[in-house]
């Protein structure tokens, strides 16, 4: 199946998620996120590769994923908070399950439109009355339509386009100089998704074994290095 | 696609409320693809079935098209007059703007240069009699080109658009935001 | 004054078939001359009426309009030799089945529930007529509102929004898979 990928007609980072829950024949209320992250990032990297903008939303959700499959990992005491987590992403799904559903009952119902009298019944010009205008009134709203017909600033989610690639180089760049402190690398950063981003462009080279993480007390800096091997 | 066979009857009558023509019989069979034979038995029915109500069927030279019944003139007439005198709203305004500054223009054109669909303002100038139709457009499905009518030349007593007020300056307009 | 009075339900269809625009009932009561309370009977009494012809009485927001039924889709496009439509994206689709069962939505509601920004889509179906501003919510900045418009209920051949298939409930899990 092949995601039909353009700016603004986004199959959202939900319908995503939602078509992966399906294929693995998950219900909604019971997802294995252990299972879906992995397949979730994968779609993430090729909808990228095809060049697609403004991923954010779709960061952010692997973000999420990734924090809540984390979150086991950890002590006990995040078992609560990651039920917590997964029930709101349940829930989340599921509503929005529900209204992909109805727009396809919707979509079927598209067979047969009704059509309106394109006709226009007038009286005769002398029975015409005409409402009362002036022009300097024309000319203001005319001004007025030329005003609202310029193009509006496109609200921007990012300058630029964060690519999980660029900053992976990045990365590899910066652990060829050594060792360095997590807290600098996120100074440079100036948008949440880019924090995200990194985030994943870590843990994805860390898992590539190029990249380790350590701290040396609890309260420590957080170091980043090559990996010893 | 619906399979639910509509009659002819209620086929004929949909396609006799869109038409702004008189239509015949050969072209009412083509449009609902059925024989003639079964237009000319549907259109007795029609007819018969919309006694006592606020339409009927006239035929003229064999051509057919509906009509409200004389019985409800005054309502009809009196809707009519009420629309023609109501105060234009403002996006009707702008559109008659656009119109007379810019036209003759198409209906795509309008839609591109306001952001949203204009043909509900069209219809509603056109039936003030305000804007007119003035042509086709040289482009491809040539598109109708609309343009001020005589009545709106008349009602602002211009001899011609050339004679229609200069722009406000863009800045005056926007430093008072009223 | 005639004694020959067309019913009630006769002069709406009359006025209807003529506007151009959908008519509310206190509207309509002025045209014809009658008690609201009567064109509401009135209405009532045309929309069952209409029943099984070409024409069906639709009503939104307590606007009523005539329209052909479904059924008469295919002859009325040929008529008008509309051009077939263009099919609404699943996005679209989507963001369309949220205005139509929770509208009217703010722009933010409609993000937190798809996930994703809706502006582009918003904007894609405002432009498209398919839904439309329906005032501000009453919450710190007012943001807009957004419904589904006339144009909505034509695509879809529906009389009014109660007309839609119920929302699916969360667990009917793809009770169709298609």
């Amino acid at each position: 199946m092949s995601l039909a990928v353009s700016v603004g007609e986004f199959e959202g980072p939900l319908g995503i998620l939602l078509e992966l829950v399906e294929r693995n024949q998950m219900p909604v209320t019971e997802i294995s996120v252990a299972a879906i992250t992995a397949q979730y990032l994968e779609r993430i990297r090729s909808l990228e590769q095809q060049g697609a903008e403004q991923l954010s939303e779709f960061l952010q959700l692997g973000a999420r994923l990734l924090y809540i499959k984390s979150l086991a990992l950890l002590p006990r005491e995040s078992a609560q908070e990651q039920a917590d987590e997964l029930q709101q992403l349940n829930l989340e799904l599921e509503e929005y399950q529900r209204y992909q559903q109805a727009a396809r009952q919707l979509g079927r119902l598209s067979a047969g439109a009704s059509w309106t009298r394109p006709t226009v019944t007038r009286l005769e010009p002398h029975e015409l009355p005409l409402p009362q205008l002036t022009l300097p009134q024309l000319a203001e709203a005319f001004a007025r339509a030329l005003r609202q017909a310029e193009p509006q600033p496109k609200r921007q989610l990012l300058a630029t386009p964060v690519s999980q690639a660029a900053i992976m180089a990045r990365l590899r760049r910066r652990l060829a100089e050594g060792p360095f402190e997590l807290q600098s690398l996120l100074d440079a950063t100036r948008h949440r998704l880019e924090i995200i981003v990194t985030f994943l462009a870590m843990l994805e080279l860390t898992r590539a074994g190029e990249l380790q993480v350590t701290q040396g007390g609890q309260f420590a800096p957080i170091m980043v290095e090559p990996a010893h091997d | 696609m619906t399979k639910v066979a509509a009659s002819v009857t209620a086929l004929l009558e949909a396609v006799l409320f869109v038409a702004n023509e008189p239509l015949g019989v050969a072209r009412l069979a083509q449009i609902i693809e059925h024989e003639e034979a079964t237009v000319q038995q549907g259109l007795r029915e029609l007819g018969e079935s919309l006694a006592g109500r606020g339409l009927q069927l006239t035929e003229l030279d064999g051509q057919y098209r509906l009509v409200t019944t004389p019985a409800a003139d005054g309502p009809v007439r009196r809707y009519l007059q009420a629309e023609a005198r109501a105060e234009l709203s403002r996006p009707a305004l702008e559109t008659l703007a656009i119109v007379a500054y810019r036209g003759p223009v198409t209906r795509a054109q309008l839609d591109e240069l306001r952001g949203v669909a204009s043909e509900t303002m069209l219809r509603n100038l056109l039936q003030r009699g305000l804007i007119a139709e003035k042509g086709a457009a040289e482009e491809p499905g040539h598109p109708t080109l609309y343009g001020v009518s005589q009545t709106f030349l008349q009602h602002f007593g211009l001899g011609s658009l050339s004679e229609l007020p200069p722009l406000p300056e863009a800045d005056s307009t926007e430093a008072a935001p009223a």
